[in-house]
Order: C-alpha cells, then sequence, then structure tokens
C-alpha cells in the first residue's frame, strides 16, 4: 500500500511537471537499473527513489531538460542485469544511471563498453566497475579509496594503535575495502592484530569478536554492511568488549533497523559522504521532498542517485545531448564531457578523471545519542 | 582461558543448533521425512515474537505463548494441508514439497515483513551479561541451555509415559502395524507435527535471542546445520540431537577459531560428510534394516 | 526392428522433442539474421541453452535416477570457473585467440572437471539414500561455494599462479579468479548456435541413455533397488553413470553460461540456483525431457517479460512445487484427475515419456 | 499328474552335510549349500544354524509355519541380509563379504513375496534388465549408437520374447509392468529372474493368489522349466498340493531353525512337523 502511495505521487508529480515543460525542452531518457526485487531490494529501491526525487525536482523547475525516467530492476544478478540493460535500452534509454550494486554494474558495464553506452552508477564501488572500460564513471568511493581514506583517518586522528578487521569475504565490496586498508595501515604505522572472515550467511560472531578481544584491539574496523554490523556489536557488548569500531559507508543504515538497540551504535565511526540529519540546505531539501514521497529517510545510496541526475544533466549540457541521439552517439560525447565539469551535491563536491573514478572530500561521522554527527 | 571462552561460545552456539535439532529428529523419527521447512517455521515463531514485543508489547513470556500457538497451528496445518497428501507417495516427492513449503513460508514472510532486516528486541533472556571465573556468558546462553535440558527430559518422559507418546513410538517403529493396533496415525502425526512445530517457535525466539538479527532467511541456514545436527546425533534419537547439536556447534566454533573463519561452514557440512559414511546411523541413532 | 507401438511412441517423442529444438533455432537464427528480434530476448538466447542443459542433466538423476540432488548449481560454478580459467590461460599463456576453439576447449574442460568433482561427490554419497542424499549434495553445494571463495588464480608471464585461502600471489599478474569477487575479467566468447549445439548434444546423450541398457539399468534401480540388485546390476555404478553424466553436462554448461559474461561469482550459484533448476524438472515432469526443455524455457523468459511479477516470483514457484507433486503423487486426487481427463485420452500408451 | 509322479518317485540320497540330494546330482557340486547359517536381529536368532544342500537339478521346498524365517533364509542366499554366523556356497563358491547383484552374477536368480517388478517399465523392458549381464554393451556404444548397439538390443528382444514365449505372454510385451493383472505380475518375475540365466532359482511363493487351475499350471511349469534350463529351483510355498507335486526335496522351518529335511511322504508323515503345523495332540485324540 505504502509502495502504491509513492507511485501515485510520484506520477502526480511527473504529471503536474509535464505542463510545466517549455516546448522546446530536450528529453534525455535516462535509465535507472538496480535491484529492486530481492534480498538487495533495500539498496535499488533507494537509488531508484532518489533518482525520481531529482527528476520530478529537474521536471518541475521546467529548465532546459526534461528527464524521462526508465527502471529495470536486475534483482543484483549478474544475468539478470544483462537482461535489463537490454530491455532499458529496447526501451530507448540514452544513458545509465546504474547499476546499484557492484557486480552487475561490472557484467552491464562490461556489455556496454562494447556496445557503447554510458554508464554513472550511484553506488557500485568495487575497481573492477570501472576497470578497463572508459564509459563506467562512479559517484562513490572505490571500494580501495574507502580503504585508503579510512586507514588514513584512523591514523590521522590517532584513535588507536591495535586494529582489528572482520570482514565479510564472500562480499567483494568487503574485501575490495580491506584489501587496501590492511597494507595502508600497516604504512602508515598501524598495527592490524586480528583479521578473520565471516560469510554471507553467518549469524555467530563469537569466534571474530573473542580474537579481536583477545589480540587486545582498540579498535575494529568493519569494512561491511549495517546487518552483520548489528550482531557484531551486540556480541561485542555481551562480551563486554567496547572498542572503537569504525565503519565505512555500507554501516549507514544501522539506526534505522527495527528494534535495533541503538544504544549499542554509541561511538561508533564511519566513513561517509552524506548523513540525512544534516543542516545543509540542499540536505534538508532532498530528504524533506524524500521524506514527503516514500515516508522514510534516506540512506546514502538515495543521496548518490539524487546527485547521479544532477550530474547527468551536466554531463549532457556539456555535451550538447539532444532527444534524438542514441545511446551509442551520446556515449563518446557524455566521456569527455563528465571529465570536464564539476559538480556540487548533497554527497559533496564532485570531479572524474579519465579512470571513471570520483575525486571528493571523505567525511566521517559518529553515533552520539542515536544520531550520526559531523565532527 | 580463549579456549574456555572458545568452549563456551562452542556450547551456547551449539546448544541453539541442538534446540532446533530436536523439532527435525521428532518429526524425522515419526513421520519418516525431513521436515525442510522446520527452519522456517522458526523464522515464522521469531517474527511472530517480534510482532508481540515491538508492535504489541506484549510481556516476553506472553510472546512467546503467542509465536508458539501460532507456530504449531502453522505446523498442523502444514501437515494437513501439504505433508498427509503424500503420505503414500515416494520420499522424492515428500521432500520436493517440503522444499516448496520452506520457499513458501519464506516468500510469504517476505511479503508480510519485507525484506529489511530487523533487530530482535532485548528481553529478559538476553539482557544481561553473567560472569562466570572470568568468562563473560550472555544470560541468552544459560536459557538456551536449560530450556534444551528441560525439553529434552520433558520430550523423553512424554515418549515414554503418556499414551501419545507410546502412540509415537509404535508409529515410528511400523506405521503399518500401528494402524493394525489401532491407533490414529494421522492424529498421532499431527500432534508430533504440532510439538515440534511449538518447539520451532521456543528456538526461534532463543536464536532471536542470540542473534537478534531477523530476516525471512533467518531460519533457513541454522535449520540445515541443526538437521546436520540431528543426523551427526542419531536422527529420531531425542538425547541424539542433543549431542549432536552442543558437539555440531563446538566443532563449529573451534573450526573458525582454530583453522579458519574462511573455511566454517565447510567444515560442518565436511562433519556431515564423514558421519554419514563412517556411521550413517549418527552417534545414538539406531541402523534400519529395509523390509523385503 | 519391428516397430511397436511403445517403441513408436518413443520414436514419436524423440523426433518432436528435436524438431521443436531444431526449429526454434532455425527461427531464432532467422530472426537475428533479418534484426527483428529484440535486445532483451537476444540477450536471454545464450543463458536459456544453459538453462535447458541444466534442466535436462537434472532430469537425468531426478526423474530417471529417482535421486534428489540439490547441489546441481555446485557443479554449474565448477564448469563456470574451470571455464573461465581455461580461456584465460588459452588466450594468455598458449596464445590461442581463435574464440571457437577457446570456447570448445574451455567447455569440453568444464565438463570434464565438473565430472570429476561428480565422481569424487558420488563414490561416497550415493551409497546413501533417500533423503540423506538429498542433504549430503545441498552441503557439498555449500562447501563448493565456500572454496571458491577463498580461490585466487592468476596468469602472468606465460605462467599460471593458484592460491587457497590467501591471496599470495605476485603483483602485477592478471587474475582469472579473484576470491570473493568471483571469476573476472572474462572475454565473453559463448555464441547461441555454441548453445544450440551444447542442447542437442545433451538430449542426444540423454535420449539415448535411458533407451539403452544402461538407461533401464538406471531406471530399474529407481523402480525397485533390490530387484534391480538381485537381477546383477550394480546399482551404485548406475546411479553414478547418471549422476557423473549430469555433472558433467551442468559443467559444460557453467562453462557456457560463464564465458558468456564478463563476470561469475560464487554468489549466482547458491541453493536457490539449484532450486530454481528443480522447479524446471518439477514443472516439467520427473523424467520428462522435452518437459525440461520447454519448462526451462518458459521459465527463463516468462519472468523477463513479467517483470513486475519479480516480487512473486519465488512464491508462485514454491506454490507450484507443492501442488505438481500433490497433484502427481496423491491416488485420490490422480485418479480424480485421470477420470477428468480420461475422455479427451485415447487409450493410455507407455511410451508417453521419455522412459 | 504324470509329472508329480516322476518326482515323488526321485530317489533321495543323503550327503555329508546333514542333508539328501536327489541320486542323479550326487557326483557334481551342490548347486547350494548353506553350513550353519544364522541372523540375529537385536539379540533374535531369527534363523539359526541352518543347513541345506541343493543338488544341480533339485526342485526343493522351503516350508513352514508364517513367521518362521523362510523369506528370511531366501534374503540371507542372495546376500540381501549379511549372515552373522555360518557360510553360503553357490557351486562350491563362498558368498562371504559378496553383495546381492554379485551373488546374482553367479547364479543366484529370485522372485519376492511381495511382487517386486519395475512397475514404470514394460515387460519386455523388466526381462531385458533380468538380461542385463547376459547380453551387454557399454555406455557409449548405448550413447553413440555404435553397431554394437544395435546387434545386442535385437539380441536382447529376441531372448527377452524367447522367455517371455515360457508363460505364453510375448504378446504383452509392451504393457506396462504395473497394469498387469497379479497372476501375471507373478508369472513375469519368474521369467525376468530366468533371464539372468541362473543355476539356482528361487521362488518366494509363486502360488500366492493363484486359484487351482492357475497353481496347476504353475507346477507344470515349474516342471518345465527345470527340465529346460537344467537349473536347480528351491521355493517357498504355503500351497501344500504344490509342494508335495513338484518338490523332490523338502525342508521344514520352525522358529529360525530346521525341524525336518525329507522326501514329500516322509515330510507328511514327520510327527514334529505335524506337531508344528496343528499344535501339540491333546491326549487321547487321533
Amino acid at each position: 500500500m505504502k509502495k502504491l502511495v509513492a507511485l501515485m505521487m510520484a506520477l502526480a508529480m511527473l504529471l503536474s511537471v509535464a505542463s510545466v515543460v517549455a516546448e522546446d525542452a530536450i528529453t534525455l531518457k535516462i535509465a535507472h537499473i538496480g535491484p529492486t526485487t530481492g534480498a538487495a531490494a533495500l539498496y535499488g529501491l533507494a537509488t531508484l527513489h532518489g533518482a525520481e526525487v531529482a527528476a520530478a525536482e529537474i521536471n518541475e523547475a521546467g529548465g532546459k531538460y526534461k528527464i524521462e525516467l526508465i527502471n529495470e530492476d536486475d534483482e543484483h544478478n549478474v544475468e539478470k542485469v544483462i537482461n535489463a540493460y537490454n530491455a532499458a535500452l529496447d526501451a530507448g534509454a540514452q544513458m545509465i544511471l546504474g547499476t546499484t550494486t557492484s557486480k552487475p554494474c561490472e557484467a552491464a558495464g562490461a556489455q556496454g563498453y562494447t556496445d557503447r553506452v554510458f554508464f554513472l552508477t550511484p553506488s557500485a564501488s568495487s575497481t573492477a566497475v570501472i576497470e578497463d572500460k572508459d564509459n563506467v564513471f562512479q559517484i562513490c568511493f572505490t571500494d580501495p579509496n574507502q580503504g585508503k581514506a579510512s586507514a588514513q583517518y584512523i591514523a590521522e586522528h590517532k584513535l588507536g594503535q591495535k586494529i582489528a578487521v572482520i570482514y565479510n569475504n564472500a562480499d567483494v565490496y568487503s574485501t575490495g575495502i580491506r584489501d587496501t586498508f590492511v597494507p595502508t595501515a600497516q604504512e602508515l604505522g598501524l598495527e592490524i592484530v586480528s583479521e578473520t572472515t565471516f560469510t554471507d550467511e553467518t549469524t555467530d560472531f563469537t569466534v571474530q569478536v573473542a580474537d579481536a578481544q583477545n589480540a587486545g584491539a582498540e579498535i575494529v574496523f568493519l569494512p561491511i554492511y549495517y546487518t552483520p554490523a548489528s550482531l557484531i556489536l551486540k556480541t561485542a557488548a555481551d562480551k563486554a568488549y567496547k572498542p572503537i569500531f569504525f565503519g565505512v559507508d555500507g554501516m549507514d543504515g544501522i539506526l534505522s533497523v527495527e528494534g535495533f538497540d541503538t544504544s549499542l551504535a554509541e561511538g561508533v565511526m564511519l566513513l561517509t559522504p552524506f548523513v540525512a540529519t544534516s543542516t545543509d540546505e540542499k540536505v534538508v531539501n532532498f530528504v524533506t521532498k524524500y521524506q514527503a514521497a516514500y515516508n522514510e529517510i534516506p540512506i546514502q545510496f538515495a543521496a548518490d542517485a539524487y546527485d547521479g541526475i544532477y550530474i547527468l544533466v551536466a554531463a549532457a549540457e556539456k555535451a550538447g545531448i539532444t532527444s534524438e541521439m542514441s545511446a551509442e552517439e551520446a556515449c563518446d560525447l557524455l566521456i569527455a564531457a563528465i571529465q570536464e565539469i564539476t559538480v556540487d551535491g548533497i554527497t559533496g563536491s564532485m570531479t572524474w578523471d579519465e579512470t571513471g573514478a570520483v575525486t571528493k572530500t571523505p567525511m566521517a561521522a559518529t553515533i552520539v545519542n542515536g544520531e550520526y554527527v559531523f565532527e | 582461558m580463549i579456549f574456555l571462552d572458545n568452549l563456551m561460545n562452542g556450547l551456547s552456539l551449539g546448544s541453539i543448533y541442538a534446540i532446533i535439532a530436536l523439532g527435525y529428529t521428532m518429526v524425522y523419527g515419526i513421520a519418516k521425512m525431513l521436515n525442510f521447512a522446520h527452519g522456517d517455521v522458526i523464522m515464522v515463531g521469531a517474527y511472530i515474537a517480534f510482532c508481540g514485543l515491538q508492535y504489541w508489547g506484549l510481556p516476553p513470556i506472553v510472546a512467546i505463548l503467542a509465536a508458539m500457538v501460532v507456530c504449531t497451528v502453522l505446523g498442523i496445518t502444514i501437515e494437513g494441508l501439504a505433508y498427509r497428501p503424500l503420505r503414500q507417495a515416494a520420499s522424492l516427492a515428500v521432500l520436493i514439497t517440503a522444499i516448496g513449503m520452506s520457499y513458501l513460508l519464506q516468500n510469504v514472510a517476505l511479503m508480510i515483513w519485507g525484506a529489511n532486516p530487523k533487530s530482535f528486541p532485548r528481553t529478559f533472556i538476553n539482557s544481561s551479561i553473567l560472569h562466570i571465573g572470568g568468562l563473560n556468558v550472555s544470560s541468552a546462553t544459560i536459557y538456551t541451555i536449560l530450556a534444551n535440558v528441560v525439553i529434552m527430559i520433558a520430550l523423553t518422559l512424554f515418549t515414554a509415559k503418556t499414551k501419545m507418546g507410546k502412540a509415537m513410538r509404535c508409529v515410528s517403529e511400523d506405521r503399518g502395524a500401528a494402524e493394525l493396533m489401532g491407533i490414529n496415525v494421522n492424529r498421532t502425526i499431527s500432534v508430533t507435527f504440532a510439538i515440534g512445530s511449538a518447539l520451532a517457535a521456543i528456538a526461534g525466539v532463543l536464536l532471536c535471542s542470540s542473534y537478534p538479527i531477523l530476516q525471512p532467511t533467518t531460519g533457513s541456514m541454522p535449520g540445515i546445520k541443526a538437521f546436520t545436527a540431528a543426523v551427526f546425533g542419531g536422527i529420531g534419537s531425542i538425547p541424539g540431537a542433543m549431542l549432536g547439536g552442543v558437539l555440531l556447534g563446538v566443532i563449529e566454533i573451534f573450526g573458525k577459531a582454530y583453522i579458519s573463519t574462511e573455511l566454517g561452514d565447510a567444515i560442518v557440512f565436511a562433519v556431515l560428510i564423514v558421519v554419514l559414511l563412517v556411521k550413517p546411523s549418527g552417534l545414538l541413532g539406531k541402523p534400519v534394516r529395509e523390509k523385503v | 526392428m519391428k516397430l511397436t507401438k511403445a517403441k513408436r511412441n518413443k520414436l514419436i517423442y524423440n523426433i518432436v522433442t528435436f524438431a521443436l529444438v531444431i526449429g526454434a533455432f532455425l527461427i531464432l537464427q532467422s530472426m537475428i539474421a533479418n534484426k527483428t528480434i529484440t535486445r532483451s530476448l537476444k540477450g536471454q538466447l545464450v543463458p536459456i541453452c544453459c538453462w535447458i542443459v541444466m534442466a535436462v542433466s537434472l532430469n537425468l538423476v531426478i526423474g530417471i535416477s529417482g535421486e534428489l540432488s540439490l547441489g546441481h548449481a555446485g557443479f554449474m560454478s565448477v564448469g563456470a570457473y574451470t571455464g573461465a580459467v581455461v580461456s584465460g590461460l588459452l588466450m594468455h599463456v598458449y596464445d590461442i585467440q581463435d574464440p571457437t576453439l577457446r570456447l570448445v576447449i574451455a567447455i569440453v574442460a568444464g565438463g570434464l572437471l565438473a565430472g570429476i568433482v561428480g565422481a569424487l561427490i558420488g563414490i561416497p554419497v550415493l551409497r546413501l539414500r533417500g533423503d540423506y542424499l538429498a542433504i549430503v549434495t545441498l552441503a557439498f553445494g555449500e562447501i563448493i561455494r565456500n572454496l571458491v571463495n577463498v580461490l585466487y588464480i592468476g596468469t602472468g608471464d606465460g605462467r599460471l599462479y593458484g592460491s587457497f585461502l590467501n591471496k599470495k600471489l605476485p603483483e602485477g599478474i592478471t587474475m582469472l579468479v579473484d576470491g570473493a569477487k568471483g571469476a573476472v575479467k572474462i572475454k565473453p566468447i559463448s555464441t547461441f548456435t555454441a548453445g544450440f549445439i551444447l542442447v542437442l548434444i545433451t538430449l542426444v546423450v540423454v535420449l539415448n541413455l535411458v533407451n539403452s541398457r544402461a538407461g533401464r539399468a538406471i531406471k530399474a534401480c529407481r523402480d525397485n533397488r533390490i530387484a534391480a540388485e538381485s537381477m546383477g546390476v550394480n546399482v551404485t555404478k548406475y546411479k553414478m553413470m547418471a549422476f557423473v553424466t549430469a555433472a558433467v553436462l551442468a559443467g559444460m554448461a557453467g562453462a557456457l553460461y560463464g564465458l558468456n559474461s564478463s563476470t561469475v561469482v560464487p554468489t549466482q550459484f547458491t541453493f536457490n540456483q539449484s532450486i530454481n533448476v528443480l522447479v524446471f524438472v518439477v514443472l516439467g515432469g520427473l523424467g520428462n525431457v522435452l518437459g525440461s526443455v520447454i519448462s526451462a524455457t518458459l521459465l527463463t523468459i516468462l519472468p523477463e517479460m513479467l517483470r513486475a511479477f519479480a516480487d512473486y516470483r519465488m512464491l508462485v514457484y514454491a506454490v507450484v512445487l507443492i501442488l505438481v507433486m500433490i497433484f502427481t503423487n496423491n491416488p485420490t486426487i490422480r485418479s480424480f484427475l485421470n477420470r477428468l481427463i480420461a475422455p479427451f485420452k485415447r487409450k493410455e500408451t507407455t511410451g508417453g515419456d521419455a522412459q | 499328474m504324470s509329472q508329480q509322479k516322476h518326482h515323488s518317485s526321485t530317489k533321495m540320497v543323503p550327503v555329508p552335510t546333514n542333508s539328501i540330494v536327489p541320486e542323479r546330482d550326487i557326483n557334481d557340486i551342490p548347486v547350494l549349500e548353506t553350513r550353519h547359517l544364522g541372523i540375529e536381529f537385536g539379540g533374535l536368532k531369527a534363523v539359526d544354524d541352518f543347513n541345506l544342500t541343493i543338488g544341480r537339478t533339485e526342485i526343493a521346498g522351503l516350508i513352514g509355519p508364517n513367521g518362521a524365517g523362510k523369506t528370511t533364509v531366501f534374503n540371507l542366499i542372495t546376500k540381501v541380509y549379511e549372515p552373522t554366523s555360518g557360510a553360503t556356497l553357490i557351486n562350491g563358491r563362498d558368498l562371504h563379504g559378496l553383495g546381492i547383484a554379485q551373488a546374482s552374477k553367479l547364479g543366484i536368480a529370485r522372485t519376492f513375496q511381495n511382487i517386486r517388478l519395475f512397475d514404470n517399465m514394460t515387460v519386455e523392458e523388466n526381462v531385458r534388465i533380468g538380461l542385463h549381464n547376459n547380453i551387454k554393451y557399454d555406455m557409449f556404444s548405448g550413447i553413440l549408437r555404435l553397431p554394437r548397439y544395435w546387434i545386442q538390443e535385437n539380441r536382447q528382444h529376441e531372448k527377452a520374447l524367447e522367455l517371455l514365449h515360457i508363460f505364453g505372454m510375448e504378446n504383452l510385451a509392451d504393457e506396462r509392468a504395473g497394469s498387469l493383472p497379479y497372476g501375471v505380475q507373478r508369472r513375469l518375475e519368474i521369467v525376468r529372474a530366468l533371464a539372468t540365466n541362473p543355476k539356482l532359482l528361487l521362488l518366494d511363493e509363486p502360488a500366492a493368489g493363484m486359484n487351482p487351475h492357475e497353481t496347476e499350471e504353475l507346477m507344470e511349469n515349474i516342471a518345465k522349466i527345470r527340465d529346460q534350463f537344467q537349473i536347480a529351483i528351491l521355493l517357498i510355498e504355503h500351497d501344500m498340493n504344490l509342494v508335495m507335486g513338484v518338490c523332490e526335496g523338502i525342508c521344514v522351518l520352525n522358529f529360525g531353525r530346521v525341524i525336518a529335511k525329507g522326501t514329500a511322504t516322509e515330510i507328511q508323515q514327520n510327527p514334529v512337523v505335524i506337531e508344528a503345523y496343528l499344535g501339540k495332540k491333546k491326549e487321547g485324540q487321533a
């Protein structure tokens, strides 16, 4: 029911907007591809909704561009994403905002590289997403950069010397961050005293926490999503173990888990470019509209996708994309254009180089009294 | 000290497996079927308890009772609708149906409660930490072990002393003969499912008290591992389930702690395979002879 | 040999199966030639071939041999990984650039390795019966997934590097398999024609096997194990034959599947994937090869056409599994259905399915 | 009836293992010899100290009250059960450590008390399973349809029809085995067993569920099979007309132990056997 209301509202927004649009507006057909069903639906819906808010905003403003958003579901599956990608192109998409998750993005991006289709992914963060492909650009940090930035942040702020790492070795994102965090931390003179892993099905973290505790780690680095993180926090509390828990952007969302005892997360630090409680004018605007449409607090994925639409419009403007251009025609123009623009979005000020990776400033938030606080 | 800590963690995990394995072993022993959906009944039980605690503001004990009632009804319904029509069918058909039932429960739960994980609230079960000789032990562990012992004794007495319990043993030995003796086989199997499902509700609450993340798939992996535990201990044997569960938990924790956290699950499943090869009837099970 | 009614039915069944597959291939090829095919359908052609092979091979184990295997996706993953590594190896180390040759070698290698794994699993497992076999194959599927998660293989300066558990490979080499990141940087070389040929090979192997001495022995073991043994049939050998043949075919399908994409991850081959294939088999009819072909095709295309339905797909699958089992196995419902369709059906014959 | 006379006139002679065999078989290695064969189920001796020798062309009977352990003896001989004591020799070869299929390859074939046909296969296919180890070709010839496949398939087909002809069943070759009437299924089981080319055929209650006319026919067929194939037959049967009419040597089992052995006439007059079947006679009764 909630979904239906949201959909109607979004539609109403789009319709009301259509009438305002200037006659000679250029229509950009943007396909959002992400998992809107299945286990990773949380992320796909967030990017979809973020993009919808931005598209509605742009259409409402009635400027030079009108956005036509196409949505295709990839179920967070490497096979399905190719179907979704093909369906998007069948529907006439000129560029792709997606895909939301790394592995599918790697597969679809490679197909797009062959077909010459431009990809801007809000949240696929592995290096493989952009590697060997000139057509894929990222909005979020690549995993290695996040690992590096985390290590640098811990060293610069002298949060502690002995570090334990618990990561999901069945997950690209988690291993990607861990793979640069560990060497960078060691270079910076930090000590990795414990390193343990788990997989998607793991619920028992006693061994991992005990290993960190027995090694005397002052900091536990968690390059993982919030679901296992919440279990680790609980296990540590049961073992009366109170280090600093340092997370990454996947930790975002932990406070909104239904029934979660937020006191367990007190003092947890995480590297994230976006927190919904920020007082920044642009962030407040986004969060308000998002809440009105979908009745929930946006997570970072939504913010990334929101920025993504604006980045695509800016790049399209620079590249001189027209309504009639096909995806193949637009691709190389967009690739050139995105490297020349700077976008000030709600997730920071961003520029891009030819690798496809984004450059922006990392920010760390701490959880205080059940809310994220930027220092 | 580290060893003791790991041992305690193993016992804690093992007692969870044991309590789930009890449900498997009962149903397998009497209905001679692998109820693949048992793990998902556990998940439903945990969700009901979650709703009771989080939405309806019930006291923990009432929430657990509500979960038990719902699961009992669910167990009887599943048995009556899906398994009973296949009483005479090949085990292949029953097993595929059970897998279908498992998926059905997961997907219905997905529709009702959504894919986003929920955190199981704190209750008296898991709210305190005990300090035993330098070890920190969650109260959930103590409650789980206690529940295990109580349930095991109760079940053993039930099957040995009551009329229904004796009927269960008869059906388990020889269904055809039991029928000839005037035992209502359908009713006996129904009651078995009812008890097994009520136990599943308790297992669900205890599982989520120790590992407070609740998703539609919460029950499946513990379910499979608990089945492994039941086979390990000797399927059909109530003390076997207890022993198998505890041993498997300890093996899993020790495997992770002393071999590799990466291969934890592989170690558990390797145990299952070794057991089946060396002693297919499990530690405390009886060998089964095919009738010709 | 004189054609009796049963034999004629069998022959018709086989001809229909092959005609359907070949016909579909020709129609699709002509659609590709005159560009009337949609992108999304074209993109699905190779996966459809893979799923057909998966379904038919699993049917050999479940329908013909009567054993429930829940680890079929595990064999597919062995094939997919082997295919990716072999193709990378041929390209980087042996400098074989011809994609067709690489594809053929990769598929054969994928099938071989999956067959070896199948044999290793089968030897201990096939002595077990019924439910235990199902749970052990499930466990093996999970173990395989657990192991490929910590497998690292790469090539550099004309050599192959491998490592297990820890990524201790030299810097600067080309990774082929990178732990949880899966098989990476695959050059997609699978073609629809290759998929079609693999489907044909699968059909020939399975249908010919079923209608031969070995196939009859396999079915005898399914129908009555003790009686088959009493006739001097080595039950383990024939169960093994079905199991390993299915593993080889699944491995070949896996190699084709893996080489159709730029990347393959362990999470693609979970228990859920095995269940997906099980649904194809059950819906197509246990033992019915043509049924598997049709249901694998439809159940791959339909969800793409009905994307809004994706939320309910698994729910519907679950209901399908339960209902098909009850309707085909409950004596009361079965006789009721038989009476219902009796007026529309000519005298019952024995050759109706692949048996 | 002529055959019945023929059998009852067989001269049975003792052999060292406390058994009797027909005089004509005395110079050959016995087809079956069990020595102190026994099995325990959970401490209970289901069969104990079972000794039996069967001559190469003998038709022997194994009788006894319900639950005496007759089918268990069959299961021991065919290696469905591994004996807990004693040994079984087929043509002088010890079955120790062999499986069911290996025992079959040594020349034992059987039928089952509760019919075990391959229900979903045709009559001909059922017989072809019996021919499994006689007319062979490998898996690859089958898959690739090599010439050997066609040659051997043809031979199997012809042999199957030839065997079905014994009971006049060749017209049923394409019927589904599970759909046949009970009596026909029993006959098919015998044909299937014969197809394995056995030296010893074990028939477990072959006449069960048959009417007197069918039983009569069966008796003739049993003798015909023995004469035609020159094999030994051991049968379990409750129909005493059949047993006494066709069996040369008879072994009586009660509570898992042999209580008597002998020819039909000897068994009919043995007081121990009569007691086992009728219970202990009261004093003063006839």
